[in-house]
């Protein structure tokens, strides 16, 4: 057993968190906002799409999307001399696109179950477009907003398919816990992959908890 | 000599992970400690898409030519580099506690359960598919055969008892003894199965890369190899 | 300082059609329930949108249909206490008074501080609404609009959850505070007491239209249509048809009453006050006009009056429309000649003629 | 491309919706009531836990469960004479335990954020606990659930990972879409692999508009 | 019928303690606003758990803390009408109304008809709160309540919300629909006017303590405390002290005033309400106890009286809480003698001592 799949594991799903909880976020709202209910329901088709693929469906559209070879990918390459193939961020993207469709479902709904009236009331009250965002509509919607982002960190801490595929399985530089579990069960390490696997629970749960205690606490108003 | 550091990025096929990052490597290091080696493993497949999609990787070690002969085709891999670098054999297995008695290849048809690889993803369940075929029992084999994606799925099927039988390759029975060895494919119903391996082209560890295969080829790496149930390619 | 409303707009079931104008005068807004009252306070506010017309508020156009204009709620600075108070929940009672006001923390404590103790709010800053009753998250509503000197303050209904000594404070303090900003003030409310001490101006709304508007004494006064008389409390109306210039007959009473008043051909109803009916004693009436000596059909005992229920006394028992309601302070219900008769006078200013 | 994958998964994908969908919401129900909120965290912990797993792992697990070599295997194979692994019915195990976590925390969310007070005025108004809840709380926490709902639908069938390992990949029987899709694309068959691809995101996005349309209408109170 | 509250119960910062008990009266609940008497209502419910004490309704034990019952909401049969009313958003309003009655549909159909027609909903059955204005919402609260016909009606301010017309119409009705069920009813209400006409007895809530409990008329004849006296709408009250067994000295208003009740040393403010201040001519009065004359400090007209602010004009401008507010019949002002000074009596009855 070693530390690096643990920390590579930690950092990818924290970056990973953190960029998909504000793009779900703001997908939630923006979609909530669209007034037509028919492009509604093809953006939201859209946006939860990369759940029902296999990871390793998603990993291969991914692969596709920044290989050299093709457009975005040269793009990066040639003018930001960065390769996204088999380098940590790839973890991270991998990880943004899988655990993106839960963030932005859970938002939009936690988003929907909102008192109007409070929105209203805020925009009598003067506050801008962003305050009412981040003042009301986040906060009341808190219990289903924490919970999408617990849902996206564990989805995205056990990301593994999509990871693979662009990211590739590099000691100390892209292998993640549950990669590391793939390599030692297909090794047979039956052993050290039952190590991995308590600490990716013991680390989900800690999560859970922790986010748990903080949005319990946040929400003590209500009795 | 304070030669320059440069490191290697190797990908090679899942079933080398032990024996390449338990011995091999670390061996290499030691002779070589101005190279760093980087592996990642993984299906065969997916290190040729990754490959062709521009993937930093140097050494190529397929568990199968077919994925090289592909690469090779794009131009992806130095030509006279790739050499068929070991063999590995495909073999029936039954869960180590089975009390079923089968003794040949071809009583596999007798099993009700069959765990193979999927033939069209996974290079075990290809050469199984090959033999089988070649002693005329794919039909029977293939109507109630579950393909595994991987070679360690065919494996734990097996070693759970909830398949009968499987085949896999002789190394990734060695992983586990809830498995037995019956039986391997007789050796004129399937090509030599190869592990080749190969340069990756425009990379820049070439030379390292160079020395990194020269090394594989080396006596003490062979009989590192065969301690894991490989066969070195003469 | 002037608001000029002019909209149209229909949701299922209901067509709301509004015109009304003030002129830094304080406008009360008397309507029946579900007349639509809340749903132009809404409009204004921009929580909802006409389909029609124009609202314009000291020259600045919030809304015009035909240009197009439709300022944000957050442009029009305007301050509306929801019906429902629409607190947020999970504020303080500080934060949530306090959540607009672009200001230093420390003016910000300030004038959230002076708001709560206008408003007796004194130890609740640190409370969430959830821990409030519901008389102390009017009142944090009620600061949480002031706190702002918006433009025009729309009061849906301000003082309803509160008893009785707390009102009157609280309506001395607000009318206090209103004193110090000279916006526009619009108030819904049914209690008639609160709109004839609080507004110049008053506009009556039936079933989605603003069928009068002006002054409210006048109003008081000369309710002019049937719904605004039951608005304003005019316990008793008949239908009734014109006898003479002066003269109709009102149908349910069976009596022909005089009026100040000229009858038009309009007139279709009139109606009389509880309280206008005079207890009288029968020797020392100078106007004999409208003398009235029905029989007491039961008496019912209130804080400081009697309602006293009056029937013709000629049929058994008197049809509910038939019956007259009259309000006599105690003390001269008391010192009333005794008996089963009663005899009222109705002096002819008192006399409303309905439409 | 092959009809029967096509067949097989919408079929596991809506039998594991129908489990994962009671399942979840009483498991939500069941921790937003308990008092304790240490228990609660550690629930909560405890049910989100296949999310984190990679889906290997996952079935792994339910490999070692449900083998018939393991008590549960070995009684429900000789005293029920069920045969679970490879088995149609291991899809849809594979499914309901991997989507089950979505459905949970999403449920749960929604139900955090129903008014309190709606509730007690059902209970005063004589119904039942059970009533209170289909009538009351559910209908309220609709945006929420019916979107923790389509979160599972999607996820379980994208499943791969796990049914691979339980269900196996046998043609006719336990080969679902992600199955096949997976092995054609492993094998090159791109275009193959991409009518699969095209199939179920049809499917899944005729799905998420459906849900939507369905709950739209329902919702239509809130102006 | 009876119901026996007697409980303790502490959150955060304030502290609920009340006792309570009727035999099938209507009891009223008067209180300053966050006086706790919602709490208590929820209590009653079972929707709040008090943390000391006992409830009874008819016989059956709803809460003891001593023996660790505490019957669930459903068991309790008891009609709570909430203070923001809890409807349903996504029911309409006949599904609002009907949702618990365990009949088969015609039945329950027509049940909820009638209740509709009671409450004056018709046409609106198929609407959602949401599409409700206030009031409309208040009455649809009102008869989801009543149409289960629990053992005790709470309600909590159910009249606050609606227009003055409506309001009597609907206390009628609701005073006639419950005639037809013999449960008791409990009334939170800030209305002076309410609690007089509906409710026989009375209890009044200070600061979370039930402070007094008793027959309604004799609690607004004798309030007792300066609180009591305070919610019932007195307007003039000052602190005192005693002068001879039926006198005391009035601090604020520098007046010896004479009372029926004896002066007890307990006696601490003495009150009079504004209805009590009698405007007389001196030529004509009886009884020359508590005789003041006073100078006008300002008039303020009401609908049918005007609001009289008395000071003892010798020292420029009185303070706040030296004048005394008198409210006279527009009538009986008009006839008095004009000048600037006034002058009025306060019967001996009419001087309320508080403690
Ligand atoms: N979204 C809606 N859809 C349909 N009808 C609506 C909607 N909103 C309001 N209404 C109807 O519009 C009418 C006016 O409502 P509004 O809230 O303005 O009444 P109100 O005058 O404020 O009454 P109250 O004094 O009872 O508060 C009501 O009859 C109501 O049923
Ligand atoms: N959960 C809570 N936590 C802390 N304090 C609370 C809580 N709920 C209520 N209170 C406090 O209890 C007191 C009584 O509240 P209650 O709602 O019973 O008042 P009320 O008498 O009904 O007043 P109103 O007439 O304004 O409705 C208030 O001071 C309120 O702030
Ligand atoms: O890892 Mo392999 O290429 O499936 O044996
Ligand atoms: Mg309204
Ligand atoms: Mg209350």
């Amino acid at each position: 057993m070693q530390l690096s799949p643990i920390l590579i594991s930690l950092k990818t799903a924290s970056v990973a968190i953190f960029f998909t909880f504000l793009l779900g976020l703001f997908a939630a709202q923006w979609v909530v906002k669209i007034q037509s209910k028919k492009v509604k329901m093809i953006m939201d088709g859209i946006l939860t799409l990369p759940l029902v693929l296999p990871p390793t469906v998603v990993g291969f559209f991914l692969l596709f999307v920044f290989g050299v070879n093709r457009p975005l990918g040269r793009f990066l390459l040639h003018y930001l001399g960065v390769r996204i193939i088999f380098s940590w961020p790839a973890t991270v993207i991998a990880a943004v696109v899988v655990s993106f469709p839960l963030m932005y479902r859970s938002a939009r709904g936690a988003f929907e179950q909102v008192d109007q009236n409070l929105i209203m009331a805020a925009r009598t009250l003067r506050l801008s477009e962003r305050q009412v965002f981040w003042r009301i509509l986040m906060p009341q919607a808190l219990p289903g907003v924490v919970g999408g982002g617990i849902l996206a960190f564990a989805r995205g801490l056990g990301e593994f398919g999509a990871t693979a595929m662009i990211a590739g399985n590099i000691e100390n530089r892209t292998r993640t816990l549950p990669m590391a579990i793939y390599s030692e069960v297909a090794a047979g390490n039956m052993d050290t992959a039952g190590y991995y696997v308590i600490i990716v629970l013991t680390i989900s749960f800690l999560v859970v908890v922790l986010t748990n205690y903080v949005s319990i606490k946040e929400g003590n108003h209500e009795k | 000599s304070q030669e320059e550091e440069s490191v290697i990025t190797l990908a090679a096929a899942a079933s080398l992970k032990n024996c390449l990052d338990g011995e091999l490597i670390p061996m290499f290091r030691e002779q070589y400690p101005e190279i760093q080696v980087e592996a990642t493993y993984d299906s065969s497949g997916k290190l040729q898409a990754q490959i062709e999609e521009g993937a930093p990787i140097n050494v190529f070690i397929s568990a199968a030519m077919k994925q090289m002969e592909a690469l090779d085709e794009k131009e992806l891999i130095i030509k006279d580099s790739i050499k068929a670098l070991l063999e590995n054999k495909i073999v029936l297995i039954v869960p180590a506690d089975s009390d079923t008695f089968i003794e040949t290849f071809e009583e596999i048809v007798k099993m009700e359960r069959i765990a193979v690889g999927d033939p069209d993803s996974v290079p075990a369940g290809q050469y199984a598919k090959e033999a089988l075929i070649n002693l005329n029992l794919w039909e029977i084999v293939e109507s109630k055969a579950s393909l595994g994606t991987n070679v360690t799925e065919v494996l734990n099927w097996v070693a759970e008892g909830s398949a009968d039988a499987g085949i896999v390759y002789s190394t990734d029975a060695a992983f586990t003894d809830k498995v037995k060895v019956v039986a391997e494919a007789p050796a004129e119903s399937v090509a030599q199965i190869i592990y080749p391996v190969g340069i990756v082209k425009s990379t820049e560890g070439e030379e390292a890369a160079r020395k990194f295969i020269v090394f594989l080829e080396t006596e003490e790496a062979k009989a590192v190899f065969e301690s894991y149930g490989f066969t070195a390619n003469q | 300082m002037s608001l000029m409303v002019d909209i149209e707009k229909k949701v299922k079931g209901f067509h709301l059609k509004v015109s009304l104008e003030t002129e830094g005068d304080y406008l009360g807004i008397l309507g029946a329930s579900g007349s639509g009252k809340s749903m132009t306070l809404r409009c204004i506010a921009g929580i909802e949108t006409p389909d029609r017309g124009r609202i314009i508020l000291n020259d600045k156009v919030l809304f015009d249909a035909d240009t197009n204009i439709n300022l944000m709620p957050q442009q029009r600075n305007t301050g509306y206490l929801f019906q429902n108070y629409a607190l947020f929940p999970h504020m303080t009672v500080e934060e949530n008074i306090g959540i607009g006001l672009r200001l230093p923390e420390k003016n910000r404590n300030e004038q959230v501080g002076s708001m709560m103790e206008a408003f007796q709010l004194q130890g609740l800053g640190k409370k969430f609404p959830g821990q409030l009753s519901g008389g102390q998250q009017q009142r944090v509503a009620l600061a949480r609009c002031l706190v702002y000197k918006p433009d025009i303050l729309m009061l849906d209904e301000p003082f309803s959850a509160l008893d009785a000594h707390l009102k009157e404070q609280l309506q001395e303090g607000v009318r206090k505070l209103l004193k110090l900003y000279d916006g526009d003030v619009l108030m819904v409310t049914h209690s008639r007491e609160e709109v004839y001490s609080f507004c110049q101006k008053l506009v009556v709304f039936e079933e989605g239209v603003s069928i009068l508007y002006g002054d409210t004494k006048a109003i008081f006064k000369r309710p002019k249509y049937h719904a605004v008389a039951r608005l304003t409390s005019c316990k008793n109306i008949s239908p009734c048809y014109r006898v003479s210039d002066h003269q109709v007959y009102a149908m349910n009473w069976d009596l022909v009453l005089t009026s100040a008043d000229p009858v038009t051909s309009a007139v279709k109803y009139v109606g009389v006050r509880a309280h206008d009916l005079h207890l009288v004693n029968e020797r020392r009436v100078a106007n004999r006009d409208n003398l009235i000596r029905w029989n007491m059909n039961k008496v019912i005992e209130d804080v400081f009056e009697y309602h006293v229920y009056l029937d013709k006394g000629d049929a058994g028992k008197a049809k509910a429309d038939a019956i007259l309601l009259c309000k006599v302070a105690k003390e001269k219900w008391n010192q009333r000649a005794l008996g089963e008769e009663v005899m009222v006078n109705i002096p002819r200013e008192a006399v409303l003629l309905l439409e």
